[in-house]
This record gives C-alpha cells, structure tokens and sequence, in this order.
C-alpha cells in the first residue's frame, strides 16, 4: 500500500516537472517583458509553441542520420529522468536513490553530449560551431558543478539529495563554502540552460547562438521535444538551486498529504522568485563575448574548488 | 724443457696443444681451398672433442700444465667457439677467394695461423706457469696481428700495425709484472720454476709481501687489461676489428679477449689468496665501469657496423670485469655467465655480419637496410643476435645481467646507477642500428648469400636455451668455480 | 761476494737509468741510435756481471744477445732505414726537451719510491734493480710518447725493453729468461722490419702502401 | 584441473601458434586459423580466471625447474592475478576475434602473425609470475614482441621512430623494475615474490619511486608517456587495442603487485607522490588527445588519461592505507580496478572502430573522414557506446568506476594528514575537468569521424566492415552496458583483490534492492544504472509513442537550412581542429604552447587567407630532446677518441700506469 502510494507520489513528481517547465519558460518571458515595460506573452505561450509544432511535419536535412532522428528523444528523455530526480516538494522519493547529485551531473552531461552529436550530424558550419562552442562551456561548467557537489557533500556529508535537503532543514548553519558553493551553481545554471550573458536564448544572431545553433536543422516534433528539454533543464537547475539552498517546506519522507500540499506550494513559491531573480540578472547585464564565458565559468570553477578547499582543511579543527 | 716435453703423455691435455699445432704444420703445407678448409674444421673438432674429454678425466697438474675447474670453463668454450667459427669461416673465406679478396698462398698462410691461434690460446689457457702463459699470450698476439692484416689493405695493415706496437708494449707491461709476481715469490718459495707454477703460488700466496703483489697487479691489470680491451687500452681493439677477415673477429671477440681475461682473473685469485694485499675489486670495478660506459658512447657515431659490434665487445668486457671485481658468488657466477654468453652471441653476431658485409659488397651501414626484407634469414638472425647482446630476454644474456644488476644493487647502490645508465645508454645506440641495417627500405644488393647459417644458430639456439633454463650440471659447474674465485 | 758485486751491478743498473736519460736528452737521430748502442751495452754488461754474480751461465746468452743484436746490429739496420727512407736527422718533440727530462726525473722518483716501499723486504741488490728497471722502462714509454718519429719511438720501446731484460736478471733464478729475451728480440726485429716494410717514414701512424707492393712485386 | 595449469598449459600453444601456420599453408591462410585459435585458447584462459576469482580459492603455486637457477621459475594465481588475468584473456580473446576478420587484410602478415601469440603468452605470463626473474623477463618478453608488432609496418619511417622510442623506454622501465627487484630481494638475493613478503618489514621509498618510473613507463604516466602515442597507432589495430587496453593494465598490475603486496605497508608519503602524478597524468593526457586529429593517437593520448584515473584510485588506496582506513581503501582500490576493467573494454572497442574505419577507408585523419555512419552503422554503433563509456556518462560502465573513485575523493578529508587535504580536492578538480573534456573530445572523434558529409571520396566509398570484426565490437558494447547498468556484480568479484590487498572489501552490492550500488550506506550515496535506463528508456518510448499518436508522425526531406546559406562545399563543415579551436584558445596556450598565425590577404587580393596553428610538446621538448641531444653530444666528442694517433694512444696507457702507480704509492705511504 505505502509503496504505492510512494510510486504515485513519484509519478506526480515526474508529471509536476513535466508540466511546470512551459510554465516557468512563459513566466521568465512575461516577467522579463513585465521589466522591459512591455505586454509580452501570455503565460501559456509555451505550451500553444510546442503543440504547433508538435502538430507540424519534420523538413529532415537529406543526410540526417539515424541519431539525428533519435537523438531529440534521448535528450528529452535524459532531462526529464534529471529533473524528476530532483527533489522538488518532497523528499526521499521511491526512487530518489536511484541517482545522486553526481550522478544528475553526468544525466544532464549524456544529454549534452547527445545535443552536441546531433548538431553536428548534418554537417552545417553553424552546428559545427554551436557544438563546439557547448561543449567548451561544458568542460568548465561541468567540474564547477562537481566541486558545488563536493562542497555540499562534505558539508552533508551526502551526495543524496533528499538527505542533504534534509540535513540543511535541520542544521543548516551559514557557511562561507555554501555561499561560494551558491554563486558557483548560479553562474553554472546560467551557461547551462544558455542565457545571458553566456548565451541569448531568443537570440537568430548567426555568430553568438550556441544552443539555438546546434538545434539550427530542426523542425517540427524533434524541434519541439529539443525545446521541451531546454524548458526542463531550466526548472531542473531552479528546483536543484531550491533544494539544496532554501530547503524550507520540503515534505518529510512518508508524511501526509498536507504537507505535500504546502511542500509545492513552497515550491511554486521558490520557482517564482528563483525566475524573478534570474530574469533580472538577465535584464541587468549584457551578453559577453563568446572567448570571455571561459573566464566567466573560471570564476565559478574557483568558487567551488575555494569551497571544497575550505572544508577539507576545516575538517581537521 | 725436458720437464716441459715429459708432462706430453698421451692425453686429452696433450691433444688440446699437439692437434691445433700439428694441423698448423700441416695446413702451412697443403695447397688447396677445399682440402685445407675441411682439414681446419676437422682439426678443430678434433680438438673439441679432446676439450670434452678434460671435462671427465683432468690429469694431475704438471709444472708448465694443468686443468682446472676455473680454466676448462674456458678451454670447452674457446675450442667450441673455435670449431663453430672454422666451420662458418670455410663457406666465408670460399667466397673470399671467388671475389678475390684473398689468394690460395694468403688462404693457406691463413688456416696455419688460425690453428696456431689456437695453439697458443688453449696452452695459455692449460699453462700452470706464469712464464710459459706470458710467451702464449704474446703467440697469440702477433698470430692474430698477422692475421689482421692479411688483406693488405691500407687500412688492415694500419690497423696491423697499430694492434702490434699497443700489443707490444701490453707485452712488456704484463712481462714486468710477471717479473714482479715471481720477486713476491721467490724469498718465500725459493729460486727457480716452482716460483712461477699457479699451483704452488696460490698455495704459498699468503706468505707473499703484499706490496709488491700490488705494484705486480698493476702492470698485470694494465698489461693483459690490453688484451682484454678494457677502456682507456682499447685502442687497437675496434680496428682490429673492423679490417680483419669476418671469422678473426668473430675469434678475437669470443676468444682471445677471455683468454686475456682469464690471466687476469688468476693474478686476482692470487691477490685474494694474500690477506695483506689490496683487494683487486674496486680496480677491476673501475675500469669495468669506464669500458662499460665509454664504449656505449663510443656505439652511436659508427659508420662500420663491424667496428661497431667491436665497441659493443669492450662494453660487454667491462661488463664482466666489474661483475668480477665485484666478486661474490652471485656476481662471480654472472660474469661467468655473462663471458660465455658473450663469446656465443657476439661470433654468432659477426657470423651474421660476415655473410651480410658479403652479400651487400660494404660494411658501412648506411649501405644497407632493410634486411629483413632482402635476406629474411641473416636479417633476422641478426635482429635475434643484436637484441640478444642488448640484454634482451628470453636469452643468455638477460640472465646474466640481471644478476650482475641485482646482485650489485643490493650490496653497493652507487655502483649499480652507472652500470644500469651504460646499459641503456648501449642499448639505444644498438637499437638504432639495428632499425637502420634490419629495417625500413631495402638498400644495397639483394643477391641471396650463399651461406652457412648452423653455426650461426646453433649459437644462437644456445644462447636461447641458456636464458630459459640453464642444465643443473653447467649451473654446479659455474658454482663451483664462481666458488674458487671468491 | 762482498759490497762489491752489489756497488758494480748498482753502478751498472744506474749507468742505464743515466743512459735513458741521455736518450731522452738528444735530438739528433744518429747521436740517438749511437747512445742507444751504449745503453744495449751497458745492459749487456749488467746481464753479464749478474750471471757472474748469480753463476747462472745461462745468463750469458741475453747479454749476447744484447750486445750483438741490439747493441751492433739493430742500430746500424736503423741508421740505414733513416738513410734510405730519407727521415729527417732531427727528432721532433711533443713536449719540450727541458720539460721531458722534468718529467723524467719525476718518473724516476716514483718508481724508487714504489719499489723501494714495495720490495722493502727483497735482498738489497734486487730491490736496487728493480727500481732501475723500473725507471727504465718508464722512461722508455716516456720518450714512446713524447716523440714523434718512428725511429725514436722504436729507439724508446728497445729502451723499455732493456729495462725488462734487466729487471727479468735481476730476479735472481729466474726461469725463461732467455727464452723472454729471445721472445722480445724477434718481437723488436718485427717492428723493425714493420718500418722498413711499411716505409715508415715520419709518424707511427701512416702505412705507405705501394711501396709494399712494389716490394711483394705483385699488384691486387 | 586448477586454473593456474590451465594457463601455463595455454601458453606454449599461444607460442607454437604460429609454427601450426608455418607448414604447409602460408601466413595468408593460416591468419583465421591462428586468431581462431588464440581466441579459443584466451577464452578458456579467461574462464579459468573467473572460476579462481569468483571461487576464490586459496592462492595456487607452481615452480618449474627453468629459469634462475637459484629460484626456478615461480608462478602463482592469486585474487590479484585472477583479476588481471581475466582482464588480459578477454581483452586478447576479443582482440583474436576482431583480428580474424580484420586480419586478413593484413599486408605482411609475416611479420604479425608470429609474434602476436607470443604477445599474448607473455602478458599472461607476467601476471603469473611469482618471482623476480619470471616476472621481468616475462615483462621485458612482452616488451620484445610488442615491439616487433610495432615495427610490423617498417618501410614507415614514423613507424621505425615510434619503436625505438618504445623498445628504448621499455628497457628503461625494466632497468628500474629491475633496480626495485634488487632492493626487494637484498644481498643474499631472495628472488622468489615469497622470500620477499617475508623480508618486506620496512617499507621502501625508493621502491615506490623506482616501480613508478618502471610500471609508469609501460603504464604511460606523464612524462613517461611518450613513446605510447606514438607505438599504439603505429600497430595494426587488433594490437593496438591489446597495447592500450590491456598491456597498459598489466603494468598496472605490476605497481599493485610491487606496492601493495611485495613492498609492506605503505609510507604516508606515497600518494603524496602518487595522486598528483597522477591528476596531471588525467588532464595533460585528455589535453594531448584533444589536439590530435589521428584517430588512433587520439584514442592512444585517451589511454595515458585514463591511466591517470586508475592511480588517482590507487594513490587514494595508497593514503587510506597508510593511514589506517582499509573500508575507504577498499571502495578507493576497487574503483581503481574497476575502471581497468573498463577501460581495458571501452579502449579495445574504440581501437577496433578506428582499425574498420581504417581498413574501410584508409585513412586515420579525421580531417579526412566524415559521414560515416552512413556507409558503416553498425560501426558507428559499436563506436558511439564506447565513446559514451569513455566520456563516463551513464548508464554505461566508465561513469561507475569514475563515480566510486569521486566517492573514494570525498572520503579522503578524515585522513589527517595535509598533504592528502590540500592536493585531493584539487585532483578532483583535475578528475571532473578531464571527463569533461574528454565528452568533448569524443563528441570531436565521432562528430568529426562519423557525423556531417564525406569530406573525401574514400570516406564516401567507405563499405561497412566483416562480420567477425562486428562480432567483436559488438560484444564489447553489450560488455559497456552490462557493466553498466549491473556493476554491483562486478565490484562484488573484486571483492577478495581488495581483501587480499589492503585487508578489506566493500560491502556486497549484488544483494541491494534493485541491484543499485551503494558504496557506503544509502543515505550517504547510491547510483542504480539499472533504474536509470529503465527511466530513459521508459520515457523515450512514451515520448515517441504519445507525440506519434496525437501529433503528426509526417517527415519530408530537403536540404539543410543552415540559416538560408547552405554551402555545397564539404569543406565548410567544422573540422576536427576546428572543433577544438575554443579548447585550444582556453588550455593551449600553457600547456601546449600553441601559436596561432592568421594570414589575411590585403583588400581586394583573392588569394584565401589561413591560419596556421602551432602547437608544442613541451614535455618532449623539456625533458626529452635535452636527454637525447646530451647523449648525442657526449657521442661526438668520445668519438674523437676513434681517430687518435698510436703515439695518442700510448700517451693514455702510459697516463693510466702513471696514475696507478702514483695512488699505489700514497695508498702504500698512507698505509705505513
């Protein structure tokens, strides 16, 4: 009974992210509108975006191979297990344990990887560029989130997430590593999800487009299942950010359904200040050139090495 | 000298001396390539099988001879080195002959005096007297001379010319020793012969005065280290050589550098036997080490590929000088080990190069490459030899260095970092060669030689076999004499 | 034999040492060849004076030989190798005269300090000889080396030679002298003839080639 | 019939493999009979070291009366030979699979064929070997032959440089091994591993350092790595998978075997030296790789990377050890031979790719290839899930063994000492980076290689490969994902190493629900391959499924967009350099010392402008062409003494008596 009741709660997760990622990707436009004293999109944008497209057929480039066609799915499929990895209203899930925090690096890396094959697979200059140019950023971003992983798990001493949540609710006392460790994650979240200033995502700008690049071949229901997965990844590094930094009002393992109720409401709370922030950061700064992101994702790098370093020394007082 | 005529009983130790010197006598008179070719080969399996025979049945030390567990290591080697060679030399010198290089009266002027080499190195070798050894090994120095220079060319008789006068003076170094051993002797043993004889010597050493034992040990270790061709005496080695017939080298190298040796080893014995006297080692360890790493310098800049293989030679000869003057059983039985090992590879070695020096009409290597490809069988069995002299396993000659390397460590570190560097500085000179004459594009005619190639691998198989396992009787053997040499 | 024997082979040992001395000293060829017939001499009577001592007549046959071979003989074949092969009558030096005869002497404090520390326990008159020999071989190689011509190179090999043969005497009842002595006389005629063959004219180095053939008269 | 017998009876058949080719039918014939064979005979052997492994029997010894006559030759099959054992014959029972079909393409067989048996009897011998003579002369053996394979393809000057290097390297690592043998043994020569264990009461520091130069030389730690791009792409591809995939771990084996059993207890030191070393190894390799646009030298400089990744696990071995802490060496060393089991699989699968696409289309520049997985999908298959499991991206293997080692890392703060504090988080740094660059990396390889159009006519020609050879890449890919999804199994069999070695063993893994890998306890960290598979796979299919159902599943195809410039030329696609252009901008500069140049032609000059990208091998130029130049100097001015006058030469004897004479007479002065 309790295991079922585990495995709906699981699957709720699954669906919640599933249908909050639009959500949040039409709320960031309407705010950043709202900022830019402009209408702006309504907030379901999004989802009408994706079923058009959905509903259109594919122009597919003569020599697209196999893995062009596959790959939008994996991707898709890739970020969407991550996310509902993350703990997002409740912690200690049926199947929170089947990844760690490392481990939904290296998810959100296979997705990368797969995303940087298929823009490459036509055989455009501009995938070319867009590959190379995500898979420069990734070789930066991706140790930073490891040592924003250490940092945490050294403080938890856990890479589970449910239990470093947990272990922040109950003593979670100000560190300077957390602190540095927060920087870094945001500024990773940034280059991943391919916002300003790393990259524009409304951008069409041949020369500065990363992402937009790599996806620059297609059309119709991979273009949409790619977009989807963007959208997803945005909320995955929010909730990640939420779990980890501001655990407050997560559910208890196996507690009842009121305390999911407030758990996502928290949650939904959480998500709109964290896109609030992030579409201001956004509004308030420039786009940076593409050779001065490696500096950019240098920094967070530091912070997170700074923080681990800290607490491996701490340890012997 | 009737003394001398009266230990000639009829014996294997009789047979040894009297075949090689009555085969000289008469190869000086036989005309005719076939004949005295055969004849030589004959006669030096003849004396083979004699050298067998002091394995089972050593008769009784005279006062000018005797066989020993330390010399009749030495005695099968060389006469076995001996036989293989004139085998391969008859098939080298008939092609010698075909292009002219030699005439029917050099020819029969050649196998005379490679049968009083022989002559002279086994009597060396069985001499119980310290006199009677010198005048051998001076025989052997102006056969081999004459030999050198048979060719006539300029180069050979430079080269001739400049083994004698360095040999000349070897000579007289180790004479003045000699000189000085018997001095040591006679206040203790008294005047006359018995103050020369190996057997009473060692027996009586420690009476000896110390000191003049030393001075003695010097001139030896300077005079007989000529021969030997440790650095810096080598000079005449290298020419000797590189501008002599194919099969003199092969000797010269598998021989007469451990006939030389082997003197050396006795005056350590008697050193050793004298508890005053300075030990032998660190001098022996000393110049081991200078040849060892001077002649691997000395194998990257060769344009010849027999002089280099020469260079490699003086290598090895430190080699076993420094296990030697290291001393020990361990290190003993390597250098042992490592001498018998090095006489087979390296003739092995100059077996190939002869055939190949033949076929490519050259013995600059920068005329031939391509070995492998041109002449698969001496192409290889020369990659086998030269990765064999490199210390590689599984043959011979990793098992001895391994010893020598191991056994040194241990005891003094420092010693062993020099060696350990000579080595490899040595193998990568080989190496290179080797990839220049074996591989890469074929250079130089590919006329298929006409060879013999058993002695050759005959060497060689032997060489395999001892690196993997080494018979219990030879093992018991090299113990025992590694044992007498403290 | 009283103090006398030992002070005549003493002065006769010394008289070679002072004669080495004197080879190393000239610089004319023919003055060379004529003080090395002295210096065979002088080991000739040695040799003689010591198989007189010793009453080993044996002895008497490496005087001789000193005395004919290299005191008469080999000289003369050289004076007329150096007049045949037209080699020049003067020798040229690596190291200076005056700086030779330094080196000289110190050699010859060496090998006294050596052997005298060395045979301490030796009879008196060997020990004396040995160091003479000693010092006479050395100074032979000595002059080997600081020489240039072949003939004085040779000269200077006899002279260790002759050190040899008197070390080899003096080594009271010693075995196989003659025969040593005899070995080393074919050895000395070898190179002789090297020269003469090889026409040898300034250096030890260089062989002249058609000159050997001409002389075998037949051409490869 | 114990394991052991099974194994030393194999080799002499690995030996006379070839001579069974050698009568009558010629090599070209003989080639599938032999590979055949030596894939049968690698099976076999690789069961018989599961059964000692998984059985874990007590350890078996044999002496033979050969070899060293005071020792006899020594062999012995404990958990830590079982381990590499199987790790050696499946690697070369796979490699002889591949080989059968890509064999026989082979040009000179002559010279392949004889001594790839013999390659093969002497790594196993290595790992049986139980005492010191064995042991290197197996080793040196195994060098010999390689060697040869090397030179397979001498008319190749390239060729002939990479295996001098190699044989010259390979005798130094030897000279050092042998050096540490003679430490381990000690005066009175106690040669056999036995007599050592029991004289190994005090740990050695020069033994540590003499078995990194040596092990590290065959290994392919910076900066003794040089020789190994260079020898494994100069091979034929079935050897070269044998030289980077599992010759490499045997001289991994030899470091575990020398430190970890012979050598006593570990000084808190090592992994001072060790995890350092170590890390630089990691990114300087993936770095090297990067730059390279030769697929197999890529993959070669991708061995020396994950060389470092294994001795980043045993330096963490290392330092628990000596610190006290066998449950976290355990997880440390398991990692560590976790990741030699599959990078000995992942390493053999890119090398046979490289070698199909080589015998496709004879190329081994990317520059030149391109569109591959068009002509070859099955190749491009079998080579995209080894470039997944190299890059250490779930679900397949390279992720978990690279995962326990970061688990091992975030372990190490309990060990007082600061040594280990300050230079593990910066290794771990170094560990993540070069994963993530070897992603991208690998993205390169097979973009480049495999992605895009044909950018010459070979490329476009290209036909798919034999079956045989598929047969092989595929297995190796399967073996990817079980590893995988089920590595608790595996790291269960490598329990009794670890025990054997550093006297503890991880907690058993294959009885967690749902076979997830659970290092320490759940709560502290746990990954479940299997699950994750599950999750994508489930969600891909529901994807597709719901989108084909309620969406339009129409396709139609046309030329690519690109932006509205599409550009017929093939040679406006990103190439392998220009790929890794904004790497290089970012590392090159340091460690590469790279250079770029632009020409740009003056307005109104049709003449193209170029760039030209120079790029530096600082660790050949620093260390190595300094070394080689000395000796080559040394040799020029010794070889005056060749051409001295006889005077000359009589001046040195007469120099050396002098001498002599002089020390005689102070020694005799001093002595009275």
């Amino acid at each position: 009974m309790a295991v079922i009741l585990d495995l709906i709660v699981q699957g709720a997760q699954m669906l919640l992210v599933l249908l909050l990622a639009p959500l949040l990707l039409g709320y960031t436009r309407k705010v950043r509108a709202h900022l830019l004293s402009r209408q702006g999109p309504p907030l379901i944008q999004p989802y009408r975006d994706l079923l058009r497209l959905i509903r259109k057929e594919v122009v597919l480039a003569q020599n697209a191979s196999w893995l062009f066609r596959s790959g939008p799915y994996m991707i898709f499929a890739g970020t969407w297990v991550a996310a509902a990895l993350v703990p997002t209203f409740a912690t200690g899930l049926q199947f929170s344990w089947t990844a760690d925090l490392i481990a939904i690096t290296a998810l959100i890396g296979s997705s990368r990887f797969f995303l940087a094959l298929v823009g490459m697979d036509v055989g455009t200059s501009f995938g070319g560029i867009g590959s190379s140019r995500e898979m420069m950023f990734a070789s930066l971003a991706e140790p930073a989130m490891i040592m924003i992983a250490f940092t945490v798990a050294l403080l938890a001493g856990t890479t589970q997430l449910s239990t470093i949540a947990h272990f922040m609710l109950t003593n979670g006392s100000l560190r300077v590593s957390l602190g540095l460790a927060l920087a870094a994650l945001v500024i990773v979240a940034l280059a991943e999800n391919a916002r300003i200033p790393v990259d524009n995502p409304a951008t069409h700008l041949e020369l500065t487009m990363v992402h937009e690049a790599m996806v620059l071949e297609y059309s119709g229901r991979h273009l949409a299942v790619l977009e989807f997965a963007a959208a997803l990844k945005l909320l995955l590094y929010l909730s990640l950010i939420a779990c980890i930094f501001l655990p407050w009002g997560l559910a208890a393992p196996g507690s009842g359904p009121q305390a999911y109720v407030t758990g996502l409401l928290s949650y939904l709370v959480k998500l709109a200040v964290g896109g609030f922030l992030l579409v201001l950061f956004e509004t308030s700064i420039a786009k940076m050139r593409v050779f001065r992101v490696p500096d950019f994702l240098g920094i967070s790098l530091m912070l997170g090495l700074l923080g681990m370093l800290l607490l491996f020394v701490s340890r012997s007082f | 000298m009737n003394a001398f005529l009266a230990s000639f009983e009829f014996s294997p130790l009789a047979g040894v001396l009297i075949i090689p010197a009555a085969a000289a006598a008469l190869l000086a008179l036989l005309p005719g390539y076939w004949i005295t070719a055969r004849l030589n080969v004959l006669a030096a399996l003849a004396t083979l099988v004699c050298a067998v025979f002091l394995l089972f049945d050593r008769p009784v030390a005279g006062g000018y001879l005797f066989v020993d567990d330390l010399n009749v290591v030495f005695i099968v080697l060389s006469t076995f080195v001996a036989f293989t060679t004139s085998v391969f030399s008859a098939s080298y010198i008939g092609h010698e002959l075909e292009i002219g290089r030699l005439t029917p009266r050099y020819l029969r002027f050649y196998h005379a005096m490679y049968q009083t080499l022989m002559f002279a190195m086994n009597l060396g070798l069985t001499a119980n007297n310290i006199g009677l050894m010198w005048v051998a090994i001076e025989l052997a120095t102006l056969t081999t001379v004459l030999m050198v220079g048979i060719y006539r060319t300029h180069e050979a008789l430079e080269a001739a010319w400049k083994y004698f006068i360095l040999g000349s003076v070897g000579i007289a170094l180790a004479l003045f020793g000699t000189i000085l051993v018997y001095m040591a002797a006679r206040p203790v043993i008294g005047e006359g012969n018995d103050a020369m004889v190996w057997t009473v010597l060692i027996a009586k050493a420690s009476a000896f005065s110390p000191q003049l034992l030393n001075v003695a040990f010097v001139f030896l270790m300077l005079g007989y280290g000529t021969k030997v061709g440790l650095a810096p005496l080598h000079a005449w080695l290298p020419d000797a050589h590189a501008e002599g017939p194919t099969p003199i080298s092969a000797v010269l190298s598998g021989l007469l550098l451990n006939v030389a040796l082997y003197a050396l080893l006795r005056f350590k014995l008697l050193l050793a036997a004298n508890p005053l006297a300075l030990a032998p080692g660190p001098l022996m360890v000393t110049m081991g080490l200078l040849s060892l790493i001077f002649a691997a310098f000395m194998l990257y800049r060769r344009r010849d590929i027999k002089r280099m293989f020469a260079y490699s030679s003086i290598e090895h000869m430190g080699i076993i000088a420094f296990a030697f003057g290291i001393g020990g059983p361990l290190a003993n039985f390597a250098g042992l080990l490592h001498m018998t090992m090095h006489s087979l590879t390296k003739s092995a070695i100059f077996f190939a190069v002869g055939h190949i020096a033949q076929v490519k009409g050259t013995q600059k290597i920068a005329d031939m490459g391509g070995l492998t490809e041109t002449h698969p069988v001496l192409g290889w069995g020369l990659v086998l030899g030269v990765v064999a002299i490199a210390g590689m396993p599984p043959l011979g000659i990793f098992m001895s260095e391994f010893l020598v390397v191991s056994s040194t460590f241990a005891r003094e570190p420092l010693l062993a970092v020099p060696l350990v560097f000579g080595l490899l500085v040595g193998f990568g000179a080989l190496i290179l060669r080797l990839n220049q004459v074996a591989f890469g594009e074929a250079r130089g005619p590919a006329t298929p030689a006409e060879a013999s190639y058993v002695p050759m691998f005959a060497h060689l198989a032997l060489v395999f076999m001892a690196g993997v396992y080494l018979p219990p009787p030879i093992v018991a053997w090299f113990q025992s004499v590694a044992k007498v040499l403290g | 034999m009283g103090n006398s024997s030992i002070d005549i082979a003493h002065m006769l040992a010394g008289g070679m040492v002072l004669v080495s001395f004197l080879l190393l000293y000239q610089d004319r060829m023919f003055a060379l060849l004529n003080i090395f017939a002295i210096h065979a001499m002088v080991l000739s009577a040695s040799v003689a004076w010591q198989a007189h001592v010793q009453g080993a007549p044996h002895l008497y046959v490496p005087a001789a030989i000193a005395l004919v071979l290299k005191g008469i003989i080999i000289p003369v074949a050289l004076h007329r190798v150096v007049v045949r092969l037209g080699i020049h009558r003067t020798i040229e030096t690596v190291v200076g005269i005056g700086p030779t005869m330094l080196l000289g002497m110190g050699l010859v404090a060496l090998s006294m300090v050596v052997m005298l520390k060395a045979a301490a326990e030796a009879d008196p008159l060997a020990r004396e000889d040995l160091a003479f020999a000693l010092s006479v071989v050395l100074l032979g190689l000595l002059m080997m080396v600081t020489r240039r011509n072949a003939v004085s190179q040779i000269v200077g090999f006899m002279s260790l030679e002759n050190g040899l043969i008197l070390a080899a005497t003096a080594a009271r009842g010693m075995p196989l002298v003659v025969e040593i002595s005899v070995a080393f006389s074919v050895l000395v005629a070898f190179i002789v003839i090297g020269v003469f063959l090889f026409r040898i004219r300034e250096r030890f180095d260089s062989v002249d080639l058609q000159a050997l053939d001409e002389f075998r008269g037949e051409r490869r | 019939m114990s394991p052991l017998i099974v194994v030393l009876a194999t080799v002499p058949m690995l030996l006379a493999a070839p001579l069974l080719a050698a009568l009558g039918q010629g090599w070209g014939k003989a080639t599938r009979l032999i590979y055949g064979a030596c894939f049968v005979i690698g099976l076999v052997d690789c069961a018989a070291a599961l059964i000692q492994l998984v059985g874990d029997p007590p350890a078996a010894a044999l002496r033979l009366p050969i070899g060293l006559p005071s020792a006899g030759a020594n062999f012995r099959i404990d958990a830590l030979a079982a381990f590499f054992l199987a790790v050696v014959n499946l690697g070369s029972a796979i490699a002889s699979l591949f080989a059968a079909g890509y064999g026989t393409h082979e040009t000179a067989p002559g010279r392949v064929l004889p001594f790839y048996g013999a390659f093969l009897a002497g790594m196993n011998l290595v790992v049986l070997a139980d005492d010191a003579f064995t042991f290197l002369l197996s080793w040196e053996f195994m060098s010999l032959t390689s060697w040869a394979l090397v030179m397979a393809h001498h008319r190749d000057p390239e060729n002939r440089h990479a295996g001098y290097v190699y044989i010259v390297m390979a005798s130094f690592g030897t000279l050092s091994l042998l050096l540490a043998f003679g430490l381990l043994a000690g005066a009175a020569g106690g040669y056999t591993f036995a007599e050592m264990r029991a004289a190994a009461s005090a740990p050695h520091g020069w033994i540590l350092l003499l078995a990194l130069l040596g092990a590290g030389s065959k290994a392919g730690l910076v900066p003794l790595h040089v020789w190994l791009p260079l020898a494994h792409p100069a091979a034929p591809s079935q050897v070269s998978a044998l030289m980077s995939g599992v010759m490499t771990k045997v001289a991994v084996y030899g470091f575990a075997r020398i430190i970890f059993d012979l050598n006593g207890p570990p000084a808190w030191w090592w992994c001072v030296v060790v995890i350092p070393l170590a890390g630089i190894t990691c990114v300087l390799g993936v770095l090297s790789a990067l730059m390279q646009h030769d697929l197999k030298r890529l993959l070669a400089y991708h061995t020396v990377e994950n060389i470092g990744i294994i001795f980043i696990g045993l330096g963490l071995a290392l330092a628990f050890a000596a610190h006290n802490f066998p449950g976290a060496a355990a997880l440390a060393l398991t990692a560590a031979l976790l990741h030699v089991f599959n990078h000995s699989i992942f390493k053999s699968l890119l090398f046979f790719g490289a070698g199909a696409v080589l015998n496709a289309t004879g190329e081994r520049d990317m520059e030149h290839l391109g569109g591959l997985i068009q002509r070859m999908p099955l190749t491009a298959f079998a080579f995209l899930t080894g470039c997944v499991a190299i890059s250490a991206l779930p679900p397949l293997n390279g992720f978990v063994s690279e995962w326990l080692t970061l688990q091992a890392i975030l372990l190490s703060p309990d060990v007082p000492s600061w040594g280990v504090k300050l230079i593990v988080p910066a290794v771990g740094a170094m560990l993540a980076l070069s994963a993530a660059l070897a992603a991208a990396c690998f993205v390169k390889a097979f973009g480049v290689t495999f992605l895009g159009r044909p950018r010459t006519p070979l490329a476009a020609n290209a036909r798919e490969t034999d079956r045989a050879s598929l047969a092989a890449m595929l297995t190796l890919s399967a073996l990817c994902l079980i590893a995988g999804i089920v590595p608790g199994f595996f790291i269960d069999a490598l329990a009794p190493v670890a025990h054997s070695l550093v006297g503890a063993r991880m907690p058993a893994q294959g009885i967690n629900s749902w076979l997830s890998v659970i290092p320490i306890a759940e709560s502290r960290s746990s990954y479940n391959g299997l699950l994750v598979l599950l999750f994508i796979t489930l969600s891909t299919l529901l994807a597709i499924e719901v989108i084909h159902r309620f969406a339009s599943r129409s396709l139609r195809r046309g030329p690519p967009w690109d932006c509205g410039y599409p550009d017929p030329s093939v040679s406006t696609q990103y190439s392998a350099s220009s790929f890794a252009q904004p790497i290089r901008r970012v590392f090159g500069e340091v460690v590469f010392a790279a250079r770029e140049r632009v020409e740009m032609p003056p307005p109104g000059d049709p003449r193209p402008a170029r760039l030209t990208v120079t790029l530096r091998d600082l660790v050949w130029d620093v260390l190595y062409a300094p070394i080689g130049g000395a000796v080559w100097l040394a040799a020029e001015k010794l070889g005056y003494l060749q051409f001295l006058t006889i005077r000359q030469y009589l001046s040195l004897v007469f120099a050396s008596l002098v001498i002599l004479l002089f020390v005689l007479m102070m020694v005799m002065l001093v002595w009275q």
